[in-house]
């Protein structure tokens, strides 16, 4: 890609990226702010084209759709108000937030303004895919499982974490006497003496599938 | 036209609205956000360096990849507590989150 | 790159293979537990335990093997390290991590995800051990990332307490934002060297321009030092430590903490040579921020676990003080490298007593230990000794620790960070004698009889851990020859 | 034959046996705590024979340890460390004999004594700096668990107080060993190196620092006022043999370490602070004097006794310390200091045997309703007469020649100081007179008519002791002779 | 050869204790055999050092420092006193005998006595202060011991810890001059230079003070009146004969070191004394107490002589009171059987019920109030004679003969007197052995058991006081120093005060009542001394006491919290004195704890925001010192 279609689509992909990104977390509503958040790093995907990345810039833009479309359900799943109609602040402390933010801005930008980054300045070139493959498959071969493992552990954590009920969806056993001990005495050691307090599994909620719109 | 400068003055400006996120939110996921935004801001580095200095480093573009694997497994678990959260409090209001302290 | 070189590699890599099977054995561990847990039935969940356990001693004999019988070597074209460093945490790793599931085993017994768990604190120590052994910035991302993931799902196993919930979820906040800012700062030293390999970003940085060098570092240190509880990246910690369950607050004030601890020497010393950038007088600063602070905010905890927590978070300090003593004494690392283990046995001590004391007496507040030595002398005994070698006295562990951090201290010129040390040492006594006094001079308090716990699998790992808090300072000398001869290859590129 | 090893050895390895022993041989631990303080008693005593008196540390015993430290198993003797094991070792024999309180010796105090009897030998033959705190350390917990498991109706408090007290006390003296160690060059762990070398020579911050956690640490546990606070109650509380050991050889290891450490290693902080210390030792010698005077309990006026009996030895070394390098006032001033810890020893035990057997048998200590004792009970009597009179004093008793040594050592050099501690030998003249009559004469009340004489374990237990103090008062140089400071006092061997 | 028998001089007594303590009943007889066996190499001693003879056996003692000796010494001044104090032993251990005859803690006695004579023996033959010193400590000691034999009286325990206590502390002199003579002179042997500042200022006056505590002088003489409670043979032969005799050896001895000022001050003292031991001795009601004012008032004469310059004299006047006033001592010991009692009211008339008892009272008498020609007559008029120089001193020494002639004459008019009808005397107060009965019981006298030794013992004394007079110039010549010149002029006027003296008696002069009172209560050196010793020692002592319970912190306190708080008992002091070592220097470490636990709100975001504070701190850290 030449210097100007790169600039092109660069300029203009930075700054939605940019506002987008901010107006995440500008907005009252929380699907809003997933559809935004998906914009903004879609556009990313599309900064990565225009900067010689096909291979990164398809993959994030597949990835990007795949993964704020989950984050859109979640939104509309659990939040208060995820449609935003209640106008409710989901922010705290933000002059604060904002002036530290802007802080880490000032401060890496002027880094990166100031450098004088070494390495060839080049023009239209990045690795291609087949150097990337090399790369995969060559030096980084541990990384690359390594990164399987992380996702194989991710989803079981995940399930673990939100799966609701029996252990793999197979309900226990009914009458089967249940190790009051074990989930209890955890239990007891995280309530820091609270005794009494049974937070066994039995205790969550039962359906807490979707959001109270309370006043 | 476009220079390394510029992308990477991007990057930070997408990292700060990430840090941002983080910060100004009241809501797990709105934090999660902010996180992701983060991380995408150093994949933009690292692909604008690639762009505009180092042509031939593939292990830049895997570690863009690997930063991609974290945005994806991060935001899986993160999404796994929420709804952990949730149950047992039906909210994931940060601010709700004030028990453990001291 | 050619085909042609592509076979080369090939087959240097499968020659690296043996060097490798420690974190196979831990790989394959996982990978089966996964398995096992979905196999079994619920009622031989705890055979998953067993298989974990196994994994890790595995690895930790293999780690001996490899040390034994292969040596040291750089292996994955230079992305991994077998050097004595990784090999002695993956050691730590594999047989704490042992001694975890046997903590744990009795608390999660009968509960539904328990062959998961012992699936994720598997991945859990594969992702330590990795981490120790990076010397590339993918690949420590990854593992930073493993090691975080699997740490928030165990923190937050208890999905129907709330405090295991909001422990968790501030871990993984917390965790995340430190891992991206990690990752944000790679970013940029790989922008710098042109590559990921450490050694190579070690090369570049040396003369690469300050403000960039400083802040990347900034940003990388901040990663690892999360992960290590360094000040001020520890907010997370005394939270998270309170609500997860107390096995796996034991398993991250061990592991966790000392695979953070090594990847950060490793990286420092690898992409930051001969001291760039003057980091070692600022990881020092840091080692007495965190030692102190963690004293100070420990001094007022009621909770055994907080102050525990808060504990772990001074020691972190006194171990920094031999990553911060690497560039100006060849003593840092033998005393990083004892530390180390001096720590891991005494904590786990530590916090096993207390895991018994809150199975027993359903409380972890001051007034539980009580009168402790009445009613469970042998607990007391090593509660106190833990506690003592924590302190650092003579004989035990903590001692011979504590003096090869400060002798690193003093050989690299940074005297005055053992004094910080030496006074931080005696604001340590009043919390530590908050829990042992009552515990071994109060008479039992009244009331009904706790319940006597079953199974012996506590017991036993209190037993070993008490007598390796005494064994490894009485019988420091061939820790001490194992911490000379552990190296870091490759340092400084 | 390693003579001093087999010393300390034996008793702790009898108080393991006398642990593990069934519950049933119900005179077993007596017997096995009699032999093995014999047995610990008779190496002393060959030692002793075999002993040079000009040269100064020998019989050197030593195994390596921890190398890497330089830490190893060195046990030797000179004048004061023969002298002062030995005087310990018989009060240990005198203790077994007696048992704690009327009855044999429980399993428990068997193995507590003897403990204490192997920690404390190892306290004064160590010449190993590790092995010496450990042994300081050790004999603190087993005379708490004396105290606590067999004292009086306060026996907690009093035991916290003492725990406390001495625990505290403790931190500053391996604070200040691991400074004298991270000195040394080589580093080293080894006192005999040290005393040679002498890491910090002058009067340097550091040395003042190293040598104010010394002397604060030995403060504490001699005690020096004002750190006296905890004495009188430990004594109080504690069971007969208890307060005999605590006082005749647990407060020893404070002035031991005084001389071993503060004067020999660190001579010129030491005479830098002679004054401030000897003006310590004066307050010690008049208030304790004073206090004890105010006193009605016969056990609480004998503790504060020891304050001013602990007070000519601080005087004593501190003028020592104030003398040029081998004048005769430093030798006679160390000469007479050792010499008081030894009489003080053996006269402060027979004191508390005194007061223990008449606890046991009118239940009361207190002077004021006792009375007129020595019509039914003449023996017991003459013998608490003659233990009055040693520890004020007396000539032909033990610590006259102690005493009158210190003073000449200390006049030359402070002359107030050694004529206002004279005036402490009057004060404590009256105490003992007025107590004597107010508890031993006049007509015997109708309720202590019956009280038996002493019995003949209660005899044995404490005729030796009162043998020694007049053998040693007509003829000190039985144990001057070997004390020979001159030889030992500035180091080398 | 002469050194060993300076040891069995020493031993032989001790053995003679020993051998006494398990004699059973013959005790006695003993006793008696072993103190006549002891005397033997005393006189050896005496004749050894008569023909010129000097030894010294010595060792080191104290090895430190080249080494501290200790030894015993052959010279005459040693050898007189020695004999002196052998002979007055046996006659004492004789008397002792018959005094004990009929109690069962005869051997206690006995041993005593003995073992008293083994250490005095010490005393006077130690070789250097340090050996002095320890023998002169032990002579306290056994003093101590012997006057609170009667453990059942209370008074005789007071005046032992009294007598122990007060001798102690004047000892405390002995101390501090033997550590100024060794820091001064580098020794403590006999004839050392004093040092010259400030440490011979404490040698002087530190021995003045041991000597001035040893022979009761004023203002410390009270404890010999409480002595007084003890059995009467102890009486004679340590409070009258040899013990208190001490102080005034130890002048003699140290005549070198103490010439100048001290010596001065030691006759000042000795003069003082002299008259007002005699007054006091002039007011007493009991027999005992009046011997006991006269031995104070003696043995500041020989004080004076001391300090005139006339050692001889002094120990002639030694020599000479030791018979005397032992013979009057042992003579009261038979009244005391016959009438259970010494107060002069119980014993009006015991003289002539015991005639013979009498006599040796008598003659005792006469020789103390210097009534020619018996022996302290002699001594006394050669201290008039010595003291020459010192116009004062010879008017005080005049006063004080007047006294003895006044105090005396009275208790003898008493003895002498008629018998009065009067019940059983009072039993309380010094009545170890068992009266005879009611007053005028002439065969319950005769037949009263032991009374023959005690006559036997009296009588011999009786003859000393006779014959020693003439033994002033015969010890002069044997301590080779001048001999005391008796001049017609110091006769007179001796004679002139015993006359005045006696003649008050006879005409009943009373003195005023105030001082009659005063004199009665030992001038009320007792209250002196309560009020500048005792009280402030007790009083600091119970202060300090409370100041401690509380802990040391609470002193610092200030008084006022203090009181306030001692209302709060035990359970404060409890958890004040454990918690507030530890509390109290933790409290500011504490605080700082609080502070940075604080920090921990809770709140996630605060952490981070706080976090990314602290990596900027961090990194400008780093910049800094990598820029510099």
């Amino acid at each position: 890609m030449s210097d100007l279609a790169t600039a092109l689509v660069f300029w203009p992909s930075a700054a939605i990226m940019l506002v987008t990104g901010l107006y995440v977390f500008r907005t009252s509503s929380m699907a809003r702010a997933g559809l935004l958040l998906l914009a903004s790093l879609g556009i990313e995907g599309l900064i990565f084209l225009s900067l010689a990345s096909e291979f990164l810039g398809v993959l994030q833009l597949l990835m990007m759709s795949g993964e704020m479309v989950i984050m859109v359900f979640f939104m509309v799943m659990f939040m208060a108000d995820p449609g935003g109609l209640m106008g409710m602040d989901m922010t705290h402390d933000k002059r604060r937030s904002a002036a530290v933010a802007a802080g880490v801005a000032a401060a890496l930008g002027a880094v990166a303004v100031a450098t004088d980054w070494p390495g060839a300045v080049v023009t239209g070139a990045a690795p291609d895919i087949e150097q990337i493959g090399f790369e995969v498959m060559g030096r980084s071969m541990l990384s690359f499982l390594f990164a399987g493992m992380t996702i194989l552990f991710a989803m079981v954590g995940g399930i673990l974490l939100a799966k609701h009920g029996g252990r793999l969806g197979i309900p226990a056993p009914a009458g089967e006497p249940r190790d009051e001990e074990g989930a209890g005495a955890i239990g007891s050691a995280l309530a820091g003496g609270e005794a009494g307090v049974e937070p066994g599994v039995e205790g969550e909620p039962e359906h807490p599938s979707h959001g109270s719109h309370a006043p | 036209m476009i220079s390394l400068p510029v992308v990477l003055t991007a990057a930070a400006l997408l990292f700060a609205i990430g840090v941002y996120g983080a910060l100004s939110q009241t809501n797990a996921i709105m934090v999660i956000m902010g996180i992701e935004l983060m991380l995408g801001a150093a994949m933009l580095n690292a692909v604008g360096f690639m762009r505009y200095a180092w042509p031939d480093a593939a292990s830049g573009a895997f570690f863009v990849l690997v930063v991609m694997t974290l945005m994806a497994v991060e935001a899986t678990v993160g999404f796994a507590l929420v709804i952990a959260a949730f149950r047992n409090r039906r909210t994931a209001e940060l601010d709700d989150l004030t028990e453990l302290k001291g | 790159m050619t085909v042609a070189d592509m076979k080369e590699m090939e087959e240097r890599m499968i020659a690296d293979l043996p060097w490798l099977s420690p974190i196979g054995a831990l790989a394959l561990g996982a990978i089966v537990c996964v398995v096992l847990a979905i196999v079994l039935p619920r009622g031989r969940q705890g055979l998953v335990g067993a298989w974990a356990a196994g994994a890790h001693l595995a690895a930790a004999g293999l780690a001996a093997a490899t040390w034994l019988d292969r040596g040291f070597r750089v292996t994955m074209e230079g992305i991994f390290v077998v050097d004595g460093l990784a090999l002695v945490l993956t050691g730590l790793v594999g047989i704490s991590g042992a001694l975890c599931i046997a903590l744990a085993r009795p608390s999660l017994a009968g509960t539904d995800r328990e062959g998961e768990f012992y699936a994720v604190l598997t991945a859990a120590s594969l992702a330590a051990a990795v981490l120790g052994a990076a010397a590339d910035a993918a690949l420590l991302a990854i593992a930073l990332g493993l090691s975080s993931i699997a740490s928030f799902v165990m923190t937050g196993y208890l999905r129907g307490a709330p405090r295991s919930n909001e422990a968790s979820l501030k871990y993984y906040v917390y965790g995340t934002v430190a891992g991206a800012t990690m990752v944000y700062g790679l970013s940029w030293w790989f922008g710098l060297a042109g590559s990921t390999d450490l050694r190579v970003v070690g090369e570049a940085l040396r003369d690469a321009p300050d403000a960039a060098v400083i802040a990347s570092t900034v940003l990388v240190v901040a990663g690892l030092a999360y992960q290590a509880s360094l000040v001020p990246f520890h907010f997370w910690a005394p939270d998270a430590y309170d609500g997860a369950p107390l096995p796996v607050a034991a398993y991250l004030s061990v592991l966790s903490k000392l695979a953070a601890l090594v990847a950060l020497a490793r990286v420092l010393a690898l992409a930051l040579p001969d001291g760039t950038a003057g980091w070692p007088t600022a990881i020092a600063l840091i080692a007495a921020a965190t030692m102190t602070l963690g004293n100070l905010a420990a001094l007022p905890q009621r909770n055994v676990v907080r102050l525990l927590a808060y504990s772990s978070i001074a020691q972190s300090g006194y171990l920094l003080m031999g990553v911060a003593a690497l560039e100006g004494s060849d003593q840092g690392l033998p005393a990083l490298v004892y530390y180390a283990i001096a720590y891991a046995a005494t904590n786990l001590a530590a916090f096993a007593v207390v895991l018994a004391v809150a199975r027993e007496r359903r409380s972890v507040d001051l007034d539980a230990f009580r009168g402790l030595g009445r009613s469970h002398p042998w607990w007391t005994a090593v509660l106190v000794l833990s506690f003592l070698s924590l302190l650092g006295l003579p004989p035990l562990a903590g001692f011979v620790g504590k003096l090869e951090v400060f002798r690193a201290a003093i050989d690299a010129d940074q005297a005055w960070l053992a004094v910080v040390a030496v006074v931080n040492t005696v604001i340590s006594l009043y919390y530590y004698l908050r829990v042992i006094a009552p515990a071994v001079l109060d008479p039992l308090p009244p009331g009904p009889a706790p319940r006597a716990l079953r199974g012996a699998s506590l017991p036993i790992a209190i037993a070993l851990l008490g007598a390796a808090t005494v064994a490894i300072g009485v019988g420091a000398e061939p820790l001490l020859d194992l911490a000379d001869s552990s190296t870091m290859l490759m340092r400084g590129g | 034959m390693p003579l001093l090893t087999l010393a300390v050895t034996i008793p702790i390895a009898a108080a393991v046996l006398a642990a593990a022993l069934p519950a049933r041989l119900e005179r077993a631990p007596q017997r096995i705590a009699l032999a093995a303080s014999f047995l610990a008693l008779a190496c002393l005593l060959a030692t002793w024979a075999r002993f040079d008196p000009d040269r100064g540390m020998q019989l050197v015993e030593e195994a390596t340890w921890i190398p890497s430290l330089d830490v190893a198993w060195r046990l030797g003797v000179d004048g004061m460390a023969l002298a002062l094991s030995a005087m310990s070792a018989v009060l240990f024999v005198a203790s077994a004999i007696y048992g704690v309180g009327p009855r044999p010796l429980t399993r428990a105090a068997a193995a507590l004594i003897l403990l204490l009897e192997g920690a404390t030998l190892a306290f004064f033959l160590a010449q190993d700096f590790f092995l010496f705190y450990v042994a300081f350390d050790v004999s603190l917990v087993a005379m708490y668990f004396l105290i606590a498991l067999w004292g009086g109706e306060q026996r907690r408090y009093a035991a916290l107080k003492f725990f406390l007290y001495t625990l505290i006390g403790s931190l500053p003296v391996l604070l200040g060993i691991i400074a004298l160690f991270l000195a040394s060059e080589p580093q080293t762990f080894d006192m005999i190196r040290l005393a040679e070398e002498e890491p910090f020579a002058g009067t340097g911050v550091g040395a003042s620092l190293v040598f104010l956690a010394f002397l604060v640490g030995f403060a504490i546990k001699t005690p020096i006022v004002p750190f006296h606070t905890w004495l009188p109650a430990a004594h109080v509380e504690a069971p007969t043999t208890g307060s005999v050991l605590l006082a005749g050889v647990l407060l020893k290891l404070g002035t031991y370490g005084l001389v071993r450490v503060n004067l020999q290693m660190l001579p010129d902080a030491f005479a830098k602070y002679a004054l401030p210390v000897a003006l310590l030792g004066l307050l010690s010698v008049l208030y304790g004097a004073l206090l004890a005077l105010a006193q009605s309990d016969l056990k609480r006026l004998v503790a504060y006794t020891s304050v001013n009996h602990m007070g000519y030895v601080v005087i004593g070394v501190a003028a020592a310390a104030a003398t040029g390098i081998s004048s005769k006032a430093r030798e006679l001033a160390v000469d007479g200091a050792v010499l008081q810890m030894v009489a003080h020893g053996l006269v402060t035990g027979a004191l508390f045997f005194v007061a223990g057997f008449i606890q046991t048998r009118a239940r009361t200590r207190d002077l004021g309703r006792l009375g007129g004792l020595f019509g039914p009970m003449p023996v017991y009597g003459t013998a608490t007469a003659l233990a009055f009179f040693a520890s004020l004093g007396l000539p032909g008793l033990a610590q006259f020649p102690a005493e009158l040594q210190i003073f000449l050592g200390t006049f030359e050099v402070y002359p107030a100081i050694a004529a206002l501690a004279a005036v402490g030998i009057v004060i404590t003249a009256g105490l003992f007179l007025l107590a004597l009559q107010r508890a031993f004469l006049g007509e015997t009340p109708e309720r202590w008519r019956g009280l038996p004489d002493l019995g003949t374990r209660e005899l044995l237990a404490l005729v030796p002791l009162l043998v020694l103090v007049v053998a040693l008062g007509v003829y000190p140089r039985l144990v001057l002779d070997v004390i020979s400071s001159g030889t030992w006092l500035l180091g080398g061997g | 050869m002469t050194g060993a028998l300076l040891w069995v001089t020493v031993a032989l007594p001790a053995g003679a204790a020993a051998a006494a303590r398990v004699a059973g009943r013959r005790t006695g007889w003993v006793a008696l055999a072993g103190a006549g066996a002891a005397a033997v190499p005393a006189w050896a001693l005496l004749v050894a050092a008569a023909g010129g003879g000097a030894a010294s056996s010595t060792f080191t003692w104290l090895p430190a420092a080249g080494g501290v000796d200790v030894g015993l010494r052959l010279d005459p001044l040693a050898a007189v006193m020695s004999a002196t104090v052998a002979t007055v032993g046996v006659v004492v251990v004789l008397h002792a005998g018959g005094y004990f005859a009929n109690d069962p803690r005869a051997p206690h006695a006995l041993g005593g006595l003995l073992a008293f004579l083994a250490v005095m023996q010490g005393l006077v033959l130690a070789d250097g202060y340090l050996t002095l010193l320890i023998f002169w400590e032990l002579v306290g000691a056994l003093s101590a011991r012997l006057i609170a034999f009667n453990r059942d009286d209370r008074t005789a325990a007071a005046g032992a810890v009294r007598a122990f206590l007060t001798t102690r502390a004047a000892d405390l002199g002995f101390y501090v001059a033997i550590l100024a003579l060794y820091a001064g002179a580098g020794t403590l042997a006999f004839g050392a230079q004093r040092p010259g500042g400030a440490l011979g200022a404490l040698v002087g006056i530190g021995l003045v003070l041991a000597a001035m505590g040893k022979s009761a002088q004023a203002p410390l003489q009270t404890w010999l009146a409480g002595a007084m409670a003890g059995p009467t043979p102890v009486s004679a032969l340590l409070h009258s004969a040899t013990m208190v005799a001490a102080g005034v050896y130890l002048l003699i001895r140290s005549d070198a070191l103490l010439a100048g000022w001290p010596l001065e001050v030691a006759g000042w003292v000795g003069a003082i004394t002299a008259v007002a031991g005699a007054a006091v001795a002039l007011a007493q009601r009991d027999l005992k107490r009046v011997l006991a004012g006269s031995t104070t008032s003696q043995l500041g004469l020989m004080f004076v002589a001391a300090a005139a310059g006339a050692p001889a004299v002094a120990l002639f006047h030694l020599v000479a009171h030791a018979a005397g006033k032992a013979g009057m001592f042992l003579a009261t010991g038979i009244f005391q059987h016959e009438r259970g009692s010494t107060e002069l009211a119980d014993l009006r008339g015991a003289g002539r019920d015991d005639r013979a008892a009498f006599a040796g009272f008598a003659i005792g008498a006469l020789s103390i109030a210097a009534v020619p020609p018996f022996a302290a007559f002699w001594s006394k008029d050669a201290i008039v004679g010595a003291a020459e120089g010192h116009p004062a001193w010879v008017l005080l020494v005049l006063i004080a003969g007047a006294g003895s002639a006044a105090y005396l004459l009275r208790p003898a008019l008493v003895l002498g007197g008629e018998r009065r009808a009067r019940g059983k005397g009072k039993v309380e107060g010094g009545t170890e052995a068992s009266s005879v009965g009611a007053p005028g019981d002439r065969a319950a006298v005769v037949g009263l058991p032991g009374r023959g030794r005690m006559l036997v013992a009296t009588a011999a004394l009786a003859v000393g006081s006779v014959a020693l007079g003439v033994v002033g110039a015969p010890l002069a010549n044997l301590l080779d120093l001048p001999v005391p010149q008796v001049s017609l002029m110091s006769v007179a006027l001796s004679l002139a005060a015993v006359a005045i003296g006696a003649g008050a008696v006879l005409v009943a002069l009373r003195a005023p009542t105030a001082l009659a009172r005063a004199a009665l209560r030992q001038l009320y050196a007792s209250e002196l001394l309560r009020a500048v010793v005792q009280r402030p020692a007790l009083a600091a002592a119970a202060l300090l006491d409370r100041v401690d319970a509380r802990g040391v912190d609470a002193a610092v306190d200030g008084v006022a919290r203090g009181t306030l708080r001692a209302a709060r008992s035990q359970r404060w002091v409890e958890e004040r004195g454990i918690d507030a070592g530890v509390d109290g220097l933790a409290r500011l470490v504490g605080r700082g704890g609080a502070g940075t636990s604080r920090l921990q709100t809770g709140r996630l975001h605060e952490y981070l925001r706080d976090t990314v504070l602290g990596a900027a701190a961090v990194g400008a850290v780093v910049a800094l010192t990598a820029l510099t």
